[in-house]
């Protein structure tokens, strides 16, 4: 016997168990599992957990004392780039996505009774065209990763084509994750090399790619050196040859530049952590998807989509549509497999945008830009070259250390700072190292890296 | 209780596109050293030029007041776990624990960044090294990857991993088998891996056809996906036969076990013979919807296919806990980082105060939920249970309203809509596709006896009211926010409103 | 927006006390050693002899998704802050910051015992000397406890402290002076205290009346307890005088400081000439009051008083923070340990967040709130503004629905209840008690003027429907969980029912 | 200017303040400030915050600064006593009263919009009189002190009469508190000593005080000592001159115990905080008060009343009763000041109570029980004298050290353990110490005590 509660908090049928089998009419549980072959019943629970149940306060004091061997950056946040950064998780809308009607609801299959859910995710596709200026958002995507993956299916889909061009901007982890994705469709994957010096695409090195046989051009904007890409122009050139262009944005970032749908954009996709989503060790993430107004485009568009309606007695109401393109209706003729996504983190990220606003959007963005700059321009003083790349940036820059970063970043940790990435994790110079600073870093935790980092120089100057 | 009198709340809370106040929230961290960094670094739309966008995004701005009241209007219009019962069948609507929300949201969790160094995170990978062990354990696999943001990625994972593992093999197989009574995400991942879908019948009894199966099996086959116990809550009784059947014939068996709630503990699908299998994290193992996602679908292999799972692992040395990146035979990479690193924690939560012994208790309770409202139903007119109604189900079962249907004309959509009308959420319904008229319920272990008694009950009411007045029965809901809702106008190509921007595009004559 | 098709939500939810599993969610946390630990010391019950009660109490156990359930069902049929506009006023129903909730449950605060070592809690007993300072400097005093756990206990301590001071000078002074419009806690506390109350009427200015003040001063004259704005929303612009008048008379001034909210940051009440203040932290400072609590009621003194301030006070020496308990003069003791420290640490979060000019805005906003509500009720028939209607309110306003009654029979009462039915939570009502058919209304600085402006449609509105069909008006409400409560069998001595157990037993006639 | 969302944030209006003043007609805000007399306005704002405003962030980080300063002891938790011990709150009642529609909610003047409250409130009332067996029971008290004040207080108004006889048993903090209320009543207020074997109230003290003038007797059981007294003989004694019997009880020893009802107690009050409230550094609590059916008693009870009735079609329906009681209509003559009370920490306490259940709550007592004697057996066996009473006692009980117990202390913080209340606080023996030890504390935490206490010693006897 388990002691109070161990079972029936969470299992409440147990307390009367014995009952609801004289009901079905069989004296022993096992009966129920009479049409399992015999050998196949596992004579003792699996041995997983710590051997027994736990009761609340031991898990909570299980958990405090691993989670304490953590080290949490908070005064300063980490200086880690890499496409996620530290961002603002403002606590209302920490409240409201707890709130146990969104948590712990299912997908709205039933309109009528989760209506405020509908029109929450509704109001995140809304938001989200009105940010991107592309008028079709689905209800959201797994991650960035993984948008930038649908994107290209759709964008063969939709042509017909099995060329895939990709600006070297884009993510690794991205483009790894194309990669995996794109596998069973046979597709080609052509990767159009970044110039060294503007640290964008290179014009000429997408034109000699994308042809007649092109799905799709994908490039990220800004990208993963935080470089902003000229979009117009790859689109031009994907547009051409009747390719589609799908960009990666980042959706701060819209609140100085123009957004996906006044450059030509055909389909955008996001990570949409930096909207109120917090760290949280890389997931979940918000996979944010956004099409053009097109029928064409439409009827290829993978996901879940919310329609604004009416009810049986004229009120605006809210639903699921296009339902035709989903699995569960179309199954192996779908638009994607997709059906569980991040339905929560789409509202978290629609109560962030309209907390903001747009003028506060604006601003949050050019205190990204000031501070990024900022910490470049300190940087360079300490004798880093940062940016290394000439084209203009947003909230993550790549730096040249003189000497191997690694060494650098060990120092800084040893003073309680997380530095940059060291790029020598993709099969980059070992010098390099992608900074991401935000609004979250102040003017002093900046100060304090540069300083730090000037330490560390001098340090490892001596040790070499 | 709901109760008779039970009606949901209703606010005309206006999109928060409509808001009028243009202001804010949010406030920027540091917002007050701005003008002075702009002294020392200029402006930004000084150093954009024509990239920069000039007006400022057209967002509503709320202040905190006006955020969380509309938040809270619409969470009264909304239905989950936490306001009553959701048997959707083949979703696991369990309860979800409160403590797994309050150590998922734990700053030494929350506030982890994914590239940060690995030696500063060894708390959170020794929970996921752990993890990984466990899930291994219950599905009787050797690896796990926690890669996987849901079920279908899952699939895919799977899928591929199958797809490469014969390329690897030289074998050109090209074939995916999968029973009709499969989830719709079997076929749709099947299909994004590459394969052509084949799909195998049910058979009277409402498992995997032999015959069928038997004739399905060639060169070209790559493998099945099977769901077992399947979509109708049958135990798949021949499994070990399938299993010979299909790795005879060269194939794979890949093991669909978004739902293992009702064999959790007691059966494994390892010990079944499938190879590789995906576990939905958000279901079995008590982390939340969230009103669709996120989830986390981990998937497992076995012997040869560990090879094939999506990298990075994690791995252990000594005291040590870290990434293992290397990737000979490997799929590649399934997401950026490392997984849904929430709803994963609760797992490990909800795993680590149940135990193996509590899993299993929670499982067999599953079952007799299931097998009880299965008894409550006996004599219920209106409703069928089809496939040997005598047969134990498992996590769930499905009925056909079918007589009822044929009787009143009443359908199993309106009878879903009549249970909406009493307070308790529809079962899933239309699906699986062998089903006429289905309404697929679980209840799962975490239902109380009162509710599943409640259920049945109102069951019986609303067959009663469809023979007294079927008209009634397909005027509901009445007591719902909205009233029933316009699925042809939401569809409709002149009429179809996807954003509220498509909305005033249209309004000025602006969409094509 | 509530709108015009609001309606809340009904469940019909039984009492804890008849939900029917005996069950239990709640785990004890090593229960699992309790049988090898009674192996050691022994069975209570074989000890506790005839203490011992034999029987488990009689408590319905709850599975943690029945107690979810339960209390979701039961929010949904609450209405508060988050919900939409609550004027009521004189209770400051500002909006309360989710940063404060956030913080206050850090376990770095939560987790404190309140006896644990002071070198243990340096960071706790930092933030509360900082807030003493920065109350102490909003209200110009020297000086503040942060004892009292609600104003009203803080009009008790500031009434003892005048008690024990002329006490102390050896005069026996036992006549407390409460304006006619004062909130009834001024009359009970002064009461409580030993005082004898004697009534000061207002003026036609709705301000006290000079000349009634003069003469009820004498030599029993302890002093007065004033708010400044009064209730009514109205400086007492004759303040200084006042003050001349009750210090020139030997007695001392207590400022009844509930309600900071029109002035925090523009005046002080120090600077007016009150001896002692209390604030209530849980309004003007922005933590939330829970359903009725819990508060905070810090009491601030000037100059000889500061000796009376309950102890212990929050001291600081170099950079150590501690509690003094000395006590030469002070009252004593208001209540065990130091306050309710959750609530305190809300206010420092609040201050800390707006600082000086933050709260001023904060005030100025509120007092532009009441004025452009009484801007746009101009010319709304039914209403009346007593009390020099040209004159600005601050905080609040009083309006009189006795036009309303008299021509059409409805009353405030009624009015409030057709408010309830839009949606919008009732003002204040027949308070204070010099207004007849009163309705008191703060919007405080976190309303939105939208729902200002929409407060007073929705009042005119009422009206046009009293003078329409006031009987409808009388049947309301009707969109809230429950039509109008039947007050009389509420209070009725046959039929009162103060808990679930007097049901019971009245059920089995075992009640006298 | 402040930065964008710094004061609209909670202050909307502000963003609309000039077309507000229009519309009032006057052109600067200050005009509303007119007939406030010019020499009190503040020449400039109140220097109190940072100087500023902060954003959310930054106070988030000024926070997390400062409190890293304080102690958590979590792994063992303290074996503080005193009235308020370390106990479980289980995350589900958390949750429950963080939600914002109980959180942000007035007391429930409008009945119709707040059933739910209402209801929450009259549970908590129903199930402490069913743990009690006393009938009627408030909406809440300040906290275990106040309420025993208030107790004394009502005493007087029923009796007429001015004595009040308390044990010595009482919690010191909970007589001071009385001492303070009553001052203005002119109560006399008697102790009866505690006998220093038994540590329960002398019999002979008890009656020798207690007469006809007695208001009310009033006895903590579980007492300040951890020790049960004998409340039946008390009530006996009080009831016999006609005095009210006030009993101070511990919520959760009556999972073991008689409850106040059955031992002839008028009145009952308790802390309730461990009802699922946490520690808090001493606050909030829950001033738990309950009074037997009696039309006399019920007419002077203090504080808010919510009654079962019905609404005008029939449906039951909750609503505040008996107001005529209190403060906002009888004024001067009310039964007590109180208005706002502690309502949420009653909801929490209502939820905590039905989680936990009546088996439960025994299986709970016994745990704390057994808890708390195997700590006091393996002090004994570390050469401390523990319990130094004969007394039945529960969850908190008195030690005494072979030196003056600080010096033991100290050592037991050195190695990470908060140790027991040091009674010299309270002018005692400094050798004393009160130990409390309950359901959080493990065995393994208890043995950890222990031996800690064992090196302590011998450090301190060594020093010494
Ligand atoms: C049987 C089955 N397989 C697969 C899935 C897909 O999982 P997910 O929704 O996490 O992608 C689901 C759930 O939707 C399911 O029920
Ligand atoms: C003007 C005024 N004074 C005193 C009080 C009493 O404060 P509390 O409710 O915190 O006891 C209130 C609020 O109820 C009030 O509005």
């Amino acid at each position: 016997m388990e002691p109070w509660g161990y079972l029936s908090r969470w299992v409440p049928g147990v307390t009367r168990r014995k009952e609801m089998l004289e009901r079905i009419g069989v004296s022993d549980v096992m009966e129920l599992y009479s049409d399992v072959p015999r050998e196949l019943i596992l004579p003792e629970p699996p041995r997983v957990g710590y051997g027994r149940p736990l009761s609340e306060e031991e898990v909570r004091r299980v958990l405090d004392e691993v989670l304490s061997r953590n080290t949490v950056y908070r005064a300063p946040p980490p200086f880690t780039g890499g496409g996620w950064c530290p961002h603002h998780v403002p606590a209302a809308v920490r409240y409201i996505v707890e709130r146990g009607e969104f948590l712990t609801a299912y997908t709205p299959y039933q309109a009528e009774i989760n209506q405020g859910l509908l029109q929450a995710l509704f109001e995140y596709q809304s938001l989200i065209a009105d940010l991107t200026e592309l008028e079709v958002v689905n209800a959201s995507m797994y991650d960035g990763s993984t948008a930038t993956a649908e994107a290209a299916l759709m964008a063969m889909r939709v042509t017909r084509r099995r060329k895939v061009v990709v600006s070297g901007g884009l993510h690794p982890e991205y483009l790894e994750v194309l990669r995996t994705w794109l596998q069973g469709k046979g597709a080609e994957i052509r990767v159009a090399d970044i110039d060294v010096e503007s640290g964008v695409t290179s014009t000429e090195a997408l034109s000699s790619l994308v042809d007649g046989n092109t799905a799709a051009v994908i490039v990220s904007s800004p990208n993963f050196y935080g470089v902003f890409e000229d979009v117009e122009a790859a689109a031009d050139t994907a547009h051409k040859h009747g390719a589609l262009l799908v960009q990666v944005f980042e959706p701060l970032s819209l609140g100085l530049v123009k957004p996906p749908g006044r450059l030509g954009a055909d389909i955008a996709v996001a990570e949409g952590q930096p909207l109120g989503l917090g760290l949280n060790y890389g997931g979940p993430g918000l996979g944010v998807f956004a099409v053009r107004w097109d029928r064409r485009l439409l009827r290829q568009l993978p996901g879940r989509l919310i329609g604004m309606t009416r009810d049986a007695e004229g009120r605006r109401a809210f639903t699921m549509i296009l339902q035709a393109r989903e699995q569960h209706i179309r199954r192996e003729k779908a638009t994607s497999n997709i059906t569980t996504n991040e339905a929560l983190m789409a509202i978290a990220a629609a109560a962030y945008l309209s907390f903001l606003g747009g003028e506060g959007l604006r601003e949050l963005a050019r205190s990204i830009w000031l501070r990024s700059h900022y910490a470049a321009r300190r940087l360079s003083e300490e004798g880093v070259e940062a940016p290394i790349f000439s084209g203009e940036f947003f909230k993550e820059f790549t730096a040249r250390f003189p000497a191997p970063y690694r060494r650098v970043h060990e120092e800084l940790k040893r003073r309680g700072i997380m530095g940059g990435l060291a790029l020598e994790r993709y099969g980059m110079d070992p010098r390099l190292a992608l900074f991401c600073v935000t609004e979250l870093h102040s003017k002093r935790d900046i100060d304090s890296l540069a300083s730090a980092v000037a330490e560390a120089l001098k340090i490892t100057e001596r040790g070499g | 209780m709901a109760g008779k009198e039970w009606r949901q709340a209703r606010w005309e809370e206006p999109l928060v596109n409509e808001y009028q106040g243009r202001r804010g929230g949010y406030t920027i961290p540091h917002g007050w050293e701005d003008e002075e960094l702009a002294r020392i670094v200029g402006e930004p739309w000084d150093r954009l030029g024509g990239l920069s966008r000039g007006e400022a995004p057209q967002l509503p701005g709320l202040s905190e007041i006006e955020l969380v009241r509309h938040y809270t209007r619409l969470a009264h219009m909304s239905y989950g776990v936490d306001n009553g019962p959701v048997p959707l069948g083949s979703c696991t609507m369990k309860y979800n624990p409160r403590v797994s929300e309050e150590l998922a949201s734990d700053p030494r969790v929350a506030l982890l960044h994914p590239l940060q160094d690995e030696d500063t995170v060894q708390g959170l990978l020794e929970i996921l090294w752990r993890l990984e062990r466990w899930l291994a354990e219950i599905t009787g696999m050797d690896r796990c990857s926690l890669q996987p943001p849901a079920g279908a990625a899952g699939e895919l994972t799977g899928a591929l991993m199958i797809r490469k593992y014969h390329l690897d093999r030289g074998e050109e197989r090209d074939e995916m088998l999968v029973p009709d009574s499969a989830h719709g995400t079997n076929p749709a991942s099947a299909a994004m891996a590459g394969f052509r879908v084949v799909k195998i019948p049910s058979n009277s009894r409402g498992t995997v056809d032999l015959e069928a199966l038997r004739a399905a099996l060639s060169e070209r086959t790559a493998g099945i996906m099977l769901t077992n116990p399947n979509t109708l809550g049958l135990f798949e009784d021949e499994i070990l036969e399938i299993a010979r059947l299909v790795h005879d014939a060269g194939g794979l068996l890949y093991y669909d076990g978004a739902n293992l709630n009702g064999i959790m503990g007691i059966v494994r699908p390892g010990d079944m013979g499938f190879d590789i299998v995906h576990l939905n994290v958000h279901k079995t193992f008590a982390s939340p919807h969230g009103g669709g996602g996120p989830g986390a679908g981990v998937v497992c292999a076995k012997g040869a296919l560990v090879d094939y799972l999506p990298r990075p692992l994690i791995e252990r040395r000594g005291d040590r806990f870290y990434w293992d990146y290397s990737c000979e035979r490997c799929i590649g990479r399934i997401r950026a980082f490392y997984g849904n690193i929430a709803p994963l924690l609760k797992a490990y939560v909800y795993i680590a105060s149940l135990s193996g012994v509590g899993l299993r208790e929670a499982a067999l309770q599953a079952t007799v939920n299931t097998n009880y409202f299965i008894a409550l139903m006996r004599g219920v007119e209106g409703y069928e249970l089809p496939y040997d109604p005598e047969r134990p189900r498992k996590h769930e079962v499905v009925y056909s309203a079918k007589p009822l249907h044929r009787e009143t004309g009443v359908t199993a959509g309106d009878v879903a809509k009549a249970l909406l009308d009493r307070g308790l959420h529809a079962p899933t319904i239309y699906f699986p596709l062998i089903v006429d008229e289905a309404l697929m319920i679980e209840f799962t272990d975490s239902e109380t006896p009162e509710n599943i008694e409640a259920y049945a009950e109102a069951l019986r009411e609303i067959a009663e009211q469809a023979r007294r007045s079927p008209e009634e029965v397909k005027k509901a809901p009445r007591n719902t926010s909205v009233a029933r809702v316009d699925e042809v106008y939401a569809n409709h190509p002149r009429t179809v409103t996807p954003s509220y921007r498509v909305h005033a595009l249209r309004a000025k004559g602006l969409l094509r």
